[in-house]
């Protein structure tokens, strides 16, 4: 169980840095690390003890694989980061060129 | 296993916090390389190399990108003063994550432990997967064949991506000649 | 031709992958084809419904059959729920769609921002159709990373700002999501809902389960804003272009948001007090607050987005009455019609509110600004909008002929007969609220003292934006139908019935 | 964006062709050893994205290249989306069915359908990151002139 909760622990590192870092850029790295930690969980879920990498090989008698499927999960899951990333980069660049700065405290046209 | 593991998940963790709290965005950005990178051992520690390939690529990838958009632009970290509210803030979130982790560390005490997982769906994809889709790498047997429909939506999602990012980015908004 | 739910995600990703090959070479193809394809799934929704199918139409992805009663393949699931929800989406996508025609014309790269709606129609069926849990992840990030490059698709400050707003909590949202789905997966070892739901009817509810329902409603509840989750939502939504406000405002947050809750909560997890009463208790905070903030509010499609909320309470207080009851085991009549009233204020308020950001969009459009303090007098320039936005605020202020009223008097009753009286009572004084919000938006929009004559902007607006505010305000007219039992039986009753026979879901699937 | 020294170049234009083969092995090769159309064309775009960062940004025209990537990125999923949808028209009328013959595991052409669907996805990764690369870097040029 200690791999989980050190995995958590990482989880909650990343939201941590979402939730107060004041800087753009801060952002994304939280973000990075929350997504990490998540991909760290399903890999740790579908390993087995002794498990061989998912991959045939001839002569092998009833080998054990670790699981694939979520493997698979995870493969997509990383594009899926990739691309929030990507996005949130954008964005990022867009509000320096707006306003000089990546400070979030100065971003602040919309209230109520 | 389990120790080597969560030794690295440390080492990791202690990454991540000097990148969120470092002064130089350079020096964060190569912070979070740390947890990236060890996130890869993690992978190729779990017999998933797949992961590992894919993970050491997007890693080496986005930190290319996010040192493109930081070079020529204020690398300083905000400055904040040490003061009474800023301790309280950290004991407080200090307090909330201890309780939330300790919460979490019952919640999962019923399930499984570390590397005595069964399979259920994946039964018939590591038995018969390798005859039933001709391929002998399960993983993308599963991704290109079993939930091949997923794969499809993930190259939309990076189709996407790269749609808005070049929507977000574009020069001029809005036509000129329009009063 | 057999009836495939396949094409519902199949065609708008089509049109999305051919719009930037053609569209850049050919003028004007980006609008048609947007246009056509959203025709093209509104014809077959409606299909569907007239010839009646067989519920539930079950798609298996790749053809793999399942091995001892374990589904090994990714579902495609259509069922009255899904239908229901189906038509919501795609009607409104015409509209808007047809709508956007003449709206987008002033800004540049129109063939991304089509491209985009198609990526976004495409998330949102696939999250309604979709019967795997990791699958609905994969859909709901299409269709929300689609909707955080339309909100900043104007890129000025505002909307950049909103933008990243959405995508921070957004993104929290999805990794919650994320995190859930590798807890369910780690209990039950499949992804399949109904073999989720197989495997915890027999099972006892774990503390591991309980973590995993919070995570999953915090995270909808982001998606779908909910109050103490609803920062994001007036940014976001007040800042789109009008015809993605509608869409946002009228059918996102619903398909991502309340759809997913709805088919998690009832058809696969077994039903506890303490969840429906915290879905209640969110419900009716939602209902409350929203529109207590809404009154302050100058901004016009800020005004619109608090009411979102407001009227989402409504949905979300409607299905909790009937969770609260189902669990009580109590009359399953008066929970059915808790229900129906749920549902049927969705698409109703998805067409009251999707008209309302559209007559918006229209007085920005010639006005050139929506500050309510600014306008006035716009009746007698803009007869189409003023008479549409009447309707439309006579519809969600709940008065008599339009739908609203309908909707929301069946939500009173089931509280009533269920014994809420609270709730009853809350539901109507916010409906009061509601009306005297609508009566200053229309008093200082169209009716007060002529101050806008000298800045119109253009004295005539596009012909589709006309069309698809006056086609809008028929279908408010026309949805009250639906109270009558023959349209019923056709379209609220099978969607109902899906939520209220909670295992049957599984049971259905298994043996096919 | 200024080209690197002279060592850098050299060496880059050594590398990049190498790095290249890689990728184009990783793609080809998804369904026997680790890796796959992702991993592939994730590589792909970085021998890319190596060139640009040695010689500058200078020696090609970025938005040519930006619009051709984007061209690229469609026409590939298109593809993905047609042999997916074919299945459903011919053959057993299952969405993504494996409808062609699967040979026999371990062999370079087997799989079915697979290692088409490798293919093409590699090609829509590779360009996808290469049209966002190219839209950041587009976006600073014009930031700085």
């Amino acid at each position: 169980m200690m791999v989980y909760i050190m995995c958590f622990i990482l989880f909650m590192v990343g939201l941590y840095g979402v939730l107060t870092r004041r800087n753009l850029i801060k952002i994304v790295i939280g973000f990075s690390i929350m997504e990490f930690s998540c991909f760290l969980f399903l890999a740790l879920i579908g390993y087995i003890e002794n498990g061989l990498a998912p991959i045939l090989k001839e002569g092998m008698k009833n080998p054990v694989y670790v699981d694939p499927l979520p493997q698979a999960m995870v493969l997509t899951a990383i594009v899926i980061g990739l691309a929030t990333t990507a996005m949130l980069l954008a964005i990022a660049i867009r509000i320096y060129k707006k306003y000089g700065t990546f400070d979030i405290r100065k971003v602040n046209e919309l209230k109520g | 296993m389990e120790t080597l593991l969560s030794i690295l998940i440390g080492f990791m963790i202690i990454g991540a916090l000097y990148a969120l709290h470092a002064r130089d965005l350079l020096s964060a950005l190569i912070a979070q390389g740390i947890v990236g990178y060890g996130l890869v051992i993690c992978f190729l520690n779990l017999r998933a190399p797949d992961l590992a390939i894919v993970q050491i690529v997007v890693e080496t990838i986005t930190l290319i990108v996010m040192v493109a958009v930081v070079l020529n632009s204020s690398r300083e970290e905000v400055r904040e003063s040490w003061n009474r509210n800023k301790v309280l803030n950290i004991m407080s979130s200090l307090l909330i994550i201890g309780i939330l982790v300790y919460v979490f560390a019952i919640m999962i005490g019923p399930l499984q432990p570390f590397g005595e997982h069964t399979t259920r769906m994946s039964e018939f994809y590591t038995q018969n997967g390798a005859e039933a889709t001709g391929s002998a790498n399960l993983v993308t047997g599963v991704l290109f064949d079993f939930r091949g429909y997923d794969t499809l939506g993930e190259a939309t999602i990076l189709f996407t991506a790269a749609l808005g990012v070049i929507t977000i980015l574009r020069s001029k908004s809005k036509k000129e000649s329009t009063s | 031709m057999e009836l495939t739910p396949a094409l519902y995600i199949i065609v708008p990703l089509l049109g999305a992958f051919l719009i930037p090959v053609i569209g850049h070479f050919v003028k004007g193809f980006q609008k048609v084809l947007t246009v056509l394809i959203t025709l093209f799934l509104v014809v077959y929704n409606i299909w569907f419904f007239v010839t009646g199918f067989d519920a539930p139409v079950v798609t298996k992805v790749g053809g793999w059959e399942a091995v001892n009663d374990v589904p090994i393949a990714i579902y495609l699931v259509y069922d009255g729920l899904s239908a229901f929800i189906l038509l919501t989406i795609c009607l409104i996508a015409f509209l808007s769609a047809f709508y956007a025609v003449g709206y987008i014309k002033r800004f540049t790269a129109e063939n991304n921002f089509y491209a985009l709606l198609c990526l976004m129609i495409a998330g949102m069926n696939g999250v309604v159709l979709s019967g795997d849990i990791f699958n609905i992840y994969v859909f709901l990030e299409i269709a929300v990373i689609a909707s955080y490059a339309l909100v900043a698709f104007g890129t000025e400050k505002q909307e950049l700002e909103a933008s990243f707003k959405y995508q921070v909590l957004g993104g929290i949202a999805s990794i919650l999501i994320l995190f859930a789905v590798a807890l369910l997966y780690w209990q039950t070892q499949t992804l399949n809902l109904a073999d989720i739901s197989v495997i915890l009817q027999e099972g006892t509810q774990t503390t591991a389960l309980i973590f995993t329902e919070v995570l999953l409603i915090v995270g909808f509840g982001l998606k779908a804003a909910m109050i103490p989750f609803h920062a994001w939502l007036p940014d976001a939504h007040s800042s789109a272009p009008s015809p993605i406000s509608a869409m946002l405002s009228g059918v996102l947050i619903k398909a991502v948001g309340i759809y997913a809750l709805l088919r998690l909560f009832f058809n696969i997890f077994v039903i506890t007090y303490e969840v429906s009463l915290v879905i209640t208790i969110l419900g009716a905070l939602s209902m409350v607050v929203g529109v207590l903030l809404a009154i302050g509010q100058w901004d016009l499609k800020r005004l619109l987005a608090y009411h979102s909320i407001s009227q989402m309470g409504y949905v979300i207080i409607g299905v909790g009455i009937g969770m609260l009851i189902i669990q009580r085991d109590g009359n399953m009549t008066i929970a059915a019609l808790a229900i129906a009233g749920g549902l049927f204020h969705m698409i109703n308020h998805a067409l009251f509110k999707g008209l309302l950001f559209l007559d918006a969009g229209a007085i920005e459009f010639m006005a050139g600004t929506r500050n309510l303090r600014n306008l006035g007098g716009l009746a007698r320039y803009m007869p189409v909008t003023s008479s549409t936005s009447l309707g439309a605020s006579m519809a969600i202020s709940g008065i008599p002929p339009f739908n609203g009223f309908f909707s929301k008097l069946l939500i009173i009753i089931a509280a009533v007969r269920g014994e809420f009286y609270l709730l009853a009572a809350l539901a109507v004084f916010v409906n009061f609220v509601t009306l005297g919000s609508f009566m200053k938006f229309m008093r200082y929009a169209f009716y007060n003292s002529d101050k806008s004559k000298a800045k119109l902007k253009t004295d005539r607006l596009p012909f589709t934006m006309k069309f698809s505010m006056i086609t809008m305000v028929i279908l408010c007219v026309l949805m009250s139908l639906m109270i009558i039992p023959y349209f019923r039986e056709i379209m609220l009753t099978p969607a109902v019935d899906v939520l209220v026979n909670t295992s049957e879901y599984a049971t259905k699937l298994i043996g096919l | 964006m200024n080209g690197m020294s002279l060592i850098v170049k050299k060496v880059t234009q050594l590398m990049s062709g190498l790095i290249f083969m890689y990728g184009l092995y990783i793609i080809t090769h998804g369904h026997l050893t680790p890796g796959g159309g992702f991993a592939g064309g994730a590589i792909v775009a970085g021998a890319f994205i190596l060139l640009i960062l040695a010689f500058g940004s200078k020696v090609i025209s970025l938005r040519t290249e930006k619009s051709q990537t984007s061209i690229t990125e469609s026409l590939a999923l298109l593809i993905v989306i047609i042999l997916a949808g074919a299945g459903l028209f011919f053959g057993s009328y299952v969405f993504f069915n494996n409808y062609l013959p699967e040979g026999e595991v371990g062999e370079l052409i087997s799989a079915g359908v697979i290692p088409l669907y490798n293919i093409f996805v590699g090609m829509e990764v590779s360009a996808a990151l290469l049209t966002i690369f190219l839209g950041l870097v587009i976006y600073k040029e014009e930031v700085a002139s």
